[in-house]
C-alpha cells in the first residue's frame, strides 16, 4: 500500500508518496488557477512517474482546497497545513521542536512536543510583510530572480533599511533607493533582513525551542535564512529534503499512520 | 419551530414583533451596550433595541465619516444608521461603551442629528463613588425618557420589569447549561437567541425562549470550545466554525453569556441603587472596565471548567483596542494555566475571511487532538 | 533570542553624555552627534541649532535628563517611582518628598531619541507579546518601552497612574496590561463628560487617589511644598501665555521646536524650578528673535496649526526644515489643549483643587474625554486658529489613533467652514515605518505651496 | 511643441502638446530611469520645452520646469473637460482635488496610508487571477454574483481572493468584487473630501469602466469622462510648459 500527500499553496503545489516508511517520490509544480486541479495534476504526474495507479494510494490533502479534494473523493481526509508541517518535520528529524514555515501567502511558527504533536502555533495575521509574496514583489522591482535575491545578502556591504511594512509601499521604497543609485546588493539585502525581522517577532510570540527548522519556499532564500539564524541565535536543522515538500510529506504520514495497519 | 423563528429575528433588523409593537403606538429606542438598564425603558413600554451590524459588510458611506482604523462593527452599524435601516427607531441612547462607539455617535450626530439622542454615562471603574454617580445617571435616563415621550416612569413599574428581567436571566442560564455537558444546541443557536433577546419585547422573547428550549437538536462535534472576546452577532461565522467540529458550548461575550450570567436578582432595595450595582457589576465582564482583568479571567476560567471545554477561542474585530489587548494578555495567562487558546482576529461579517479562519480552527482542533 | 537593550538605561546614558555637551565646540559636537548614529545625530543637533539659543541644550540637560535620571536614582534614595501618562499633571507627584514621576511618553520619546531605529524596537517587542498591530503606536511603543525599561535596570516603577479611562481606551488598556504584567498597583481616574456631575465624580476619584498615593508613598503631602509647586506652575503659566502672545507676530519669532520644548516641560517638570527657568529661556530667545526680526526663511508662507500631535522628536530635523521653508509650527494639541490657568492657593486643599481642575482640563483629557470629542476638538482649534492667525491646519498623529481618526471628518468640516484648509498626514510621531519623513515633507510642501500659498496662479486663466 | 512628462510610481507618461495632444507614450517606471526616458523621447518626437511632474519629476533632467501633480491634474481637468473636481486613482494613491474657474487648485486630499485602494493592488489581484489588465473590464462585466470584500488591506485582500478561488468562485465574480472594493475606497475618499458637481476621474485606474461606472453611480453629480485618463497629469504638465515658454 502507498500513501500520498498533496499540499497546494498560493504559488506552488507538491505531492509526496510514501511506501514502507520511505519517500518513494515527490513532485513540485507551479499552481494552476484552481487548487483542486493543481493537486490532481501534481499527484497525477507523480503517480505516472512512479507508475502507480491512483486506486492503490491513500491520499491525504492539505493546503488550499484540501476539503474540496475530500469532497470529490480524490483525497481520503484532509489535515491543516500547520499540523502537516509539524508532522513532516518531526518524521524527518525527531529532535525538531519548532518549525518556521514561510510560504507565499502566510508565515507560521509551529511548535511540536516530544511526540510530534502540535503544541502551539501562530500564523501571521498582520500586514503581509512577512510572507514570500513580499519577496516576490521586491525581487520584481529589483529586476532579480528569487534565487538571486537571496544571494545578495552575501554580496552586500551596507544593507539599506526597508522600513515600510506594507509590501506595496516597500516596493516604492525599493524603487526610490534604485533611483538614488544605491547598490542593488544593498537594497536586496535590506529586503531580506526586513523579512527576517518580521518573522522574528512572530516567532517570539510562541517562543522558539530547539531544534528549529525552516520550511516552505522561502527556506530556499539563503539570505533570509542567514538573517533569521542570526537574529534568532539558532542554526536551522537541514531536513535533507526539498523544504517545500514538508507539508505534503506530513499529509502522507498522517495517511500512513491512520491507514497503514498495525 | 421557535428556534427557526429566533434565527429569523436574529438575521433581520426590524422584525414583525417590533412592527406590531410600533403599530400599537409604543416607542423603540436604539442603544449599543449591555449597560443599558432595560427595565427603565420597558416600564413605559419603550423597547430597548440593541444596535448591531446584522451581517452587513458594506460600509462605503460610513467610511467617509469614520476612518479605516475604526472597528468594522461600528462602521457597519453607522452605515445602517446612515442608509435608513434604523429609521424605525424613535431615538438613540448613546450608551458610553467603547471609544469607537463614542466616535460613531459623534458622527451620527454630525451627519444625521437625530431628534432624540441621550448620552447615558457609564463609568469605567466600580467603586462607591462611581456607583453613586451611575445611580444618578439612571435617574437622568428615566427623566430623559419622560421628557421625550411625555410619560411618567414609576418605581413600581421598574421593579415589575426588573423581575421580568430576572426571570429571563434565570431561563437564559438554564438554557446555557443545556449546552454544557451533553450539548443539545449549537453555539449558533445560542447566539441567535441572545441576539433575538436584544430585539424583542420581553414577553415575546420569554415565550419564544421557552418553546425553543423544549426543542432537541442532534449535535455533532469534535471538540467543545468556549468563545470569548469582542461582541459578536455573526451567526454565520459561528456556524462555519462549528461545521469544522469546534462546538461552541459556552461563551462569555457581551451579546451572549456576558449579558446575563452574572446579573444580580432584584433584592428589594432602593431601585436605582440596585440597578446601578446590577449593571455596573455585570459590566466587569467587558474589557472596557479597568482594573477588573482578574474578574474576567476568572469568569472565563470558571465557565470553561463548568462547561468542560477542550479549549478557548478568543476573537476580536480588527481595530478593537479593548479586546485586542485583552486577548493578548488572556492568551498568555490561560495558556500558562494549561488551557489551549486560539486568538482569531477578524473583520466584522467578512465572509471572505473565512478561509483564514478555517485553517486556524482546523489546526487548533488538531492541536486539541480531536 | 536577541534581546532589546533596556530603554531607560540607554536613554539615560546618552543623556548623561549630552550633559557634558556645553564644553564642546560646534564642530566637535557635530562629530559627536554623528557618532550616535544618523538619525540621532540629526535630532540632537537640531536641538542645539543656533536659532534655539541655549534653550535646546537646557531642555536636554535640565528637563529631560533630570527627569529620567531622578527616576533612575530614586531607588538609591529610597523614593518611589510613579509612572504617569502624559495626560496627568506631574506636579502632583512633585509635591511628594519621597516620590518621583516618570512620564511614560517621555520614555518612548527617549527611545526615539536614543536608539537606532527610534521607537520601532519597542513597537516590535509589543508585537511579539501579541499586541495587535493596529493599536495606536503611541501606546504600543510605550508598552514596549515600559516593559523593556526594566531590563538590566533599577527602574521598575512602583506604581502607575492612569488618567485615561473616559478619555482613551487604548491608553487605559495598555496601562492595565503593564500594571498586570509588572504586578504593581494602578491608580485610576474616570472622566465621563463635561457636566457638573461628571466633574464631581472626577474630583472625588482624584481626592481618593491622592489619599491612596499618600498611603502608598507613606507620606502626607506637605502644604508648603504643594503650594510652592502650584506657584511655580503659575509662573510657568504666565510665561507660557507670554510665549503664546509672541506667536501672534508674523513672521513668528517662536521657533517651531519650542512647542515641543514647552509641552515636554509641561509633562515632566511643571511645578519645579527647572520648568520656570526653561520657560524663561524660551521667552528670552523668542523675544530676542522678535527684536532682531529673525526668521529662517525669506517669508513666512504658512502658519500651521497641528491639530493633533506633531513629531515628538525632530526626526530628520523636520521642524528646522519647515522653518527653512517658511512654514511655522504654531502649536498642537499637546501644547495647547490644557489652556493652563493661574490659581490663587493658600492651603493644601486649595492646591489639590487646582491640580484637579488642571487635570480635568488637561491636553487630550479635555478633548478626548469631552461629551462630544469631535465638537470640542473642533471648537478648541477654531479658537486657536483665530487667536493665532493660522492659515492652515495639519493633522498628524499616531498610526491608528481611532480617537482622532473617528472624528477627523467633523474637524475638517468645521475648519473648512472657517476657511482653514486641513492637510491630513498618515505619518506617525514615533514610527517612521508608517510614512518616511521625506514623504511627509513632500506632502507638506505640496499642500503649503498649492493650497496655502497658491504658488502657481495661471496668468490668463483657463482656455475654457 | 511642448512636452509634459509625468513620472509616476508605476508608469512614466509623456505627452507632446501643441494646443492639443500630438502624440503620447507610456513606459513602466523602473530603477533605471535614464533608459525609460530615452525610450519615451524616442517614441514621442521632438519638443522645444519640457515640464515634468509626478513623484519622480526630479529625475527628468531635461525638464526646464517641475510642477506638482495636483497642479497639473487641476489644469488638465479644467482645460480638457471643464471639471470642478478631480478624483485621481494612480498606482499607489487616490487624490481628490477641487479646481477653480481658472484651473488652479483650491484644495486637495490624498488617501489614507494603505495601498488597497490603488492601481497597484488591482494589478496584483488580476495577476493572481490570471486575468490580463486589458481584460479586466470584460471579465468584470460577466460577473453574475456579488461577492463581499471587506478586507481593507491589499495584502489581506489578496488572501481573500485566494479564499474565493478555493470556494470555487468564478474569476469574473472575483475580479468584479476587486473592482468594487477599489471603487468603494475611492467613493469614500471623494465623499470625505466633498466632491460634488462636475467632476472627472483620472489616473491609470480610470481606464477601467467597471470601476469608474461604479464610482460615478455612487457619487452622483455630473461625471465627465476624461479622454485617456492616464495621461491627465502629463497633459497638465505640457500645458504648464506652454504657459511658461509659449508665446500665448
Ligand atoms: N528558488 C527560490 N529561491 C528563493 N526563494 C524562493 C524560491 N522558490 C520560492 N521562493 C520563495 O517561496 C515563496 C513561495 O513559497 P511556497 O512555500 O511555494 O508558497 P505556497 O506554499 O504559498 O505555494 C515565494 O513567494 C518565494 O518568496
Ligand atoms: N496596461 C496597463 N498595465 C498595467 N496597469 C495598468 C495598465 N493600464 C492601466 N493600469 C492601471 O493603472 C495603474 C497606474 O496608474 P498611473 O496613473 O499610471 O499611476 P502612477 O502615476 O502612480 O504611475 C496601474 O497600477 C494599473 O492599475
Ligand atoms: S468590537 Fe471592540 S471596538 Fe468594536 S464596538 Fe466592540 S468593543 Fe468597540
Ligand atoms: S487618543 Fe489616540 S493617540 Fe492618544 S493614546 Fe488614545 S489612541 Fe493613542
Ligand atoms: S499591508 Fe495592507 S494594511 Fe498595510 S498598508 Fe499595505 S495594504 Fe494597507
Amino acid at each position: 500500500m502507498l500513501f500520498g500527500g498533496t499540499d497546494v499553496g498560493s504559488l506552488t503545489a507538491q505531492a509526496v508518496l510514501l511506501e514502507d516508511g520511505r519517500i518513494t517520490g515527490y513532485r513540485n509544480i507551479r499552481v494552476l488557477p484552481n487548487p483542486v486541479e493543481s493537486a490532481k495534476k501534481v499527484m497525477g504526474e507523480l503517480l505516472e512517474e512512479v507508475g502507480v495507479s491512483p486506486d492503490d494510494v491513500v491520499i491525504f490533502s492539505t493546503g488550499y482546497g484540501r476539503e474540496k479534494l475530500v469532497e470529490d473523493g480524490f483525497a481520503k481526509e484532509h489535515v491543516s497545513e500547520i499540523s502537516c508541517h509539524g508532522r513532516g518535520a518531526f518524521w524527518l528529524n525527531p529532535a525538531i521542536r519548532t518549525i518556521i514555515d514561510i510560504g507565499g501567502q502566510d508565515a507560521k511558527v509551529i511548535r511540536i512536543d516530544g511526540n510530534g504533536n502540535l503544541a502551539n502555533f501562530v500564523m501571521n495575521d498582520k500586514c503581509a510583510a512577512g510572507t514570500g509574496r513580499f519577496l516576490e514583489i521586491q525581487a520584481r522591482a529589483l529586476g532579480l530572480t528569487l534565487d538571486e535575491l537571496g544571494e545578495m545578502t552575501f554580496k552586500a556591504s551596507n544593507p539599506v533599511a526597508i522600513t515600510a511594512r506594507c509590501s506595496i509601499y516597500a516596493e516604492t521604497e525599493v524603487l526610490h533607493y534604485m533611483q538614488r543609485k544605491f547598490p542593488k546588493e544593498d537594497i536586496a539585502a535590506g529586503v531580506n533582513r526586513s523579512m527576517a525581522e518580521r518573522i522574528y517577532y512572530l516567532a517570539r510570540r510562541v517562543g522558539v525551542e530547539r531544534e528549529v527548522t525552516l520550511t516552505g519556499g522561502v527556506a530556499k532564500n539563503r539570505g533570509v535564512k542567514h538573517e533569521l539564524e542570526k537574529i534568532l541565535g539558532v542554526k536551522f536543522v537541514d531536513l535533507g529534503v526539498d523544504p517545500q515538500i514538508v507539508g505534503a510529506l506530513g499529509a502522507a504520514i498522517f495517511a500512513m499512520e491512520k491507514y497503514g495497519g498495525e | 419551530m421557535s428556534l427557526s423563528k429566533i434565527h429569523e429575528i436574529a438575521s433581520t433588523l426590524e422584525n414583525e414583533y417590533v412592527e406590531k409593537w410600533r403599530s400599537e403606538g409604543n416607542a423603540v429606542v436604539g442603544h449599543a451596550c449591555i449597560a443599558m438598564p432595560k427595565e427603565v425603558a420597558e416600564a413605559v413600554r419603550i423597547l430597548p433595541f440593541r444596535l448591531r451590524g446584522a451581517g452587513n459588510a458594506d460600509t462605503s458611506t460610513a467610511d467617509s465619516y469614520l476612518s479605516r482604523y475604526n472597528c468594522s462593527l461600528c462602521r457597519s452599524c453607522l452605515e445602517l444608521v446612515l442608509n435608513g435601516s434604523y429609521d424605525f427607531l424613535d431615538g438613540l441612547v448613546r450608551v458610553r461603551g467603547c471609544d469607537h462607539w463614542m466616535g460613531t455617535f459623534d458622527e451620527v450626530q454630525h451627519a444625521k442629528n437625530p431628534e432624540f439622542m441621550h448620552y447615558f454615562k457609564v463609568p469605567h471603574l466600580v467603586n462607591g463613588d462611581t456607583l453613586e454617580f451611575f445611580s444618578n445617571e439612571i435617574k437622568r435616563l428615566k427623566e430623559a425618557f419622560e421628557n421625550r415621550f411625555g410619560v411618567e416612569i414609576t418605581e413600581d413599574e421598574i421593579v415589575r420589569y426588573a423581575k421580568v428581567q430576572d426571570e429571563i436571566n434565570e431561563k437564559m442560564r438554564e438554557f446555557y447549561r443545556l449546552r454544557f455537558k451533553k450539548p443539545r444546541f449549537y453555539g449558533s443557536d445560542a447566539i441567535a437567541v441572545v441576539v433575538a433577546r436584544e430585539s424583542l419585547p420581553s414577553e415575546v422573547f420569554l415565550q419564544l425562549l421557552e418553546s425553543a428550549m423544549a426543542e432537541k437538536k442532534k449535535v455533532d462535534f469534535r471538540a467543545k470550545v468556549l468563545l470569548a472576546g469582542s461582541p459578536l452577532d455573526e451567526i454565520e461565522l459561528i456556524r462555519k466554525i462549528e461545521e469544522m467540529g469546534a462546538l461552541i458550548v459556552a461563551e462569555t461575550t457581551c451579546f451572549g453569556g456576558g449579558s446575563f450570567w452574572n446579573m444580580a436578582e432584584y433584592d428589594g432595595s432602593e431601585i436605582y441603587d440596585f440597578l446601578a450595582a446590577k449593571y455596573l457589576n455585570n459590566l466587569k465582564i467587558c474589557a472596557r472596565m479597568f482594573g477588573e482583568y482578574a474578574f474576567r479571567k476568572n469568569f472565563i476560567k470558571s465557565m470553561a471548567v463548568e462547561a468542560e471545554v477542550d479549549g478557548v477561542i478568543l476573537q476580536h474585530n480588527k481595530f478593537c483596542d479593548l479586546f485586542g489587548i485583552e486577548n493578548a494578555k488572556l492568551r498568555m495567562d490561560l495558556e500558562k494555566d494549561g488551557i489551549p487558546v486560539l486568538v482569531l482576529e477578524k473583520e466584522y461579517a467578512s465572509t471572505a475571511d473565512i478561509g483564514r479562519i478555517k485553517t486556524r480552527v482546523q489546526a487548533f482542533l488538531e492541536r486539541l487532538k480531536r | 533570542m536577541n534581546e532589546i537593550p533596556g530603554l531607560v538605561k540607554r536613554g539615560s546614558e546618552i543623556l548623561r553624555t549630552i550633559e557634558k555637551i556645553g564644553k564642546y565646540s560646534k564642530s566637535e559636537l557635530e562629530g559627536l552627534a554623528r557618532l550616535t548614529g544618523e538619525i540621532q545625530g540629526h535630532t540632537i543637533l537640531s536641538f542645539l541649532d543656533k536659532r534655539h539659543g541655549d534653550a535646546g541644550l537646557y531642555f536636554l540637560k535640565n528637563v529631560l535628563s533630570k527627569h529620567v535620571n531622578e527616576a533612575v536614582k530614586a531607588k538609591e534614595k529610597g523614593k518611589k517611582v510613579i509612572l504617569i501618562p502624559f495626560n496627568f499633571p506631574p506636579e502632583l507627584i512633585h509635591a511628594f518628598e519621597n516620590a518621583v514621576p516618570l512620564t511614560t511618553e517621555m520614555m518612548s520619546t527617549m527611545g526615539a531619541l536614543a536608539l537606532e531605529g527610534e521607537g520601532e524596537p519597542y513597537w516590535d517587542y509589543a508585537m511579539s507579546l501579541g499586541i495587535p498591530d493596529y493599536v495606536c503606536s503611541s501606546n504600543t511603543t510605550a508598552l514596549g518601552s515600559m516593559l523593556t525599561a526594566m531590563k538590566g535596570l533599577e527602574i521598575a516603577p512602583d506604581a502607575m497612574i492612569s488618567a485615561c479611562p473616559g478619555a482613551c481606551d487604548a491608553n487605559s488598556k495598555i496601562h492595565e496590561f503593564v500594571a498586570e504584567t509588572l504586578n504593581v498597583p494602578e491608580f485610576m481616574l474616570d472622566k465621563m463628560g463635561d457636566g457638573v456631575f461628571d466633574y464631581e465624580l472626577y474630583r472625588k476619584l482624584f481626592l481618593n487617589m491622592v489619599r491612596e498615593i499618600e498611603e502608598f508613598v507613606g507620606e502626607e503631602i506637605d502644604e508648603d511644598r504643594i503650594v510652592k509647586v502650584i506657584e511655580n506652575g503659575n509662573t510657568c503659566t504666565e510665561l507660557y501665555w507670554e510665549l503664546h502672545e509672541l506667536k501672534k507676530h508674523s513672521p513668528c519669532p517662536v521657533p517651531n521646536m519650542f512647542t515641543m520644548l514647552s509641552c515636554g516641560t509641561r509633562f515632566t517638570m511643571w511645578g519645579r524650578d527647572e520648568a520656570v527657568s526653561m520657560f524663561e529661556k524660551l521667552l528670552e530667545v523668542a523675544e530676542k528673535r522678535l527684536k532682531r526680526g529673525e526668521y529662517p526663511a525669506e517669508r513666512e508662507i504658512a502658519r500651521s496649526l497641528w491639530v493633533y500631535t506633531g513629531y515628538y522628536i525632530d526626526l530628520y530635523d523636520l521642524w528646522l526644515w519647515m522653518e527653512d521653508n517658511g512654514i511655522t509650527y504654531l502649536t498642537d494639541i499637546l501644547n495647547s489643549g490644557g489652556f493652563p490657568q493661574i490659581y490663587e492657593v493658600f492651603t493644601k486643599e486649595d492646591a489639590l483643587e487646582a491640580i484637579i481642575k488642571t487635570s480635568w482640563d488637561y491636553q487630550m483629557t479635555r478633548q478626548m474625554g469631552a461629551e462630544n470629542m469631535g465638537l470640542r476638538w473642533t471648537e478648541d482649534f477654531i479658537y486657536l486658529a483665530e487667536d493665532l492667525n493660522a492659515n492652515c491646519a495639519i493633522y498628524c498623529g499616531h498610526h491608528a489613533c481611532k480617537q482622532s481618526q473617528a472624528v477627523f471628518r467633523i474637524l475638517r468640516d468645521g475648519m473648512s467652514s472657517k476657511g482653514i484648509p486641513v492637510l491630513k498626514l498618515d505619518g506617525d510621531a514615533w514610527n517612521r515605518r508608517i510614512t518616511s519623513v521625506s514623504v511627509l515633507q513632500e506632502m507638506i510642501l505640496d499642500f503649503v505651496q498649492n493650497v496655502v500659498a497658491k504658488k502657481r496662479r495661471r496668468r490668463r486663466g483657463s482656455r475654457r | 511643441m511642448f512636452l509634459g512628462v509625468d513620472v509616476g510610481m508605476r508608469f512614466t507618461k509623456a505627452v507632446l502638446w501643441d494646443g492639443k495632444v500630438v502624440s503620447a507614450a507610456i513606459e513602466e517606471t523602473r530603477g533605471d530611469m535614464e533608459s525609460v526616458l530615452k525610450n519615451l523621447r524616442g517614441k514621442i518626437g521632438d519638443f522645444e520645452h519640457c515640464c515634468s511632474t509626478g513623484s519622480g519629476a526630479g529625475l527628468v533632467d531635461f525638464a526646464e520646469v517641475k510642477e506638482d501633480d495636483v497642479v497639473c491634474l487641476a489644469i488638465a481637468a479644467r482645460d480638457i473637460v471643464d471639471a470642478d473636481f478631480v478624483l485621481d486613482i494612480g498606482g499607489q494613491s487616490i487624490t481628490a482635488i477641487s479646481v477653480d474657474k481658472d484651473g488652479n487648485v483650491i484644495d486637495f486630499m490624498r488617501n489614507d496610508k494603505c495601498a488597497s485602494g490603488s492601481g497597484r493592488f488591482l494589478e496584483v489581484m488580476s495577476s493572481a487571477l490570471g486575468i490580463a489588465v486589458e481584460e479586466i473590464d470584460e471579465a468584470a462585466s460577466k460577473a453574475d454574483r456579488k461577492l463581499s470584500t471587506t478586507s481593507q488591506c491589499a495584502v489581506f485582500a489578496e488572501s481573500e481572493v485566494v479564499s474565493y478561488v478555493n470556494e470555487g468562485e468564478s474569476k469574473e465574480n472575483i475580479i468584479a468584487a476587486v473592482c468594487d472594493s477599489i471603487a468603494k475606497l475611492a467613493v469614500a475618499q471623494a465623499n470625505r473630501f466633498g466632491i460634488g458637481g462636475r467632476y472627472t476621474i483620472t489616473g491609470g485606474v480610470a481606464k477601467f469602466k467597471s470601476i469608474t461606472e461604479r464610482i460615478a453611480e455612487a457619487i452622483g453629480g455630473e461625471y465627465v469622462e476624461f479622454p485617456h485618463p492616464q495621461l491627465a497629469a502629463s497633459i497638465g504638465a505640457a500645458i504648464v510648459a506652454e504657459e511658461e515658454f509659449g508665446d500665448v
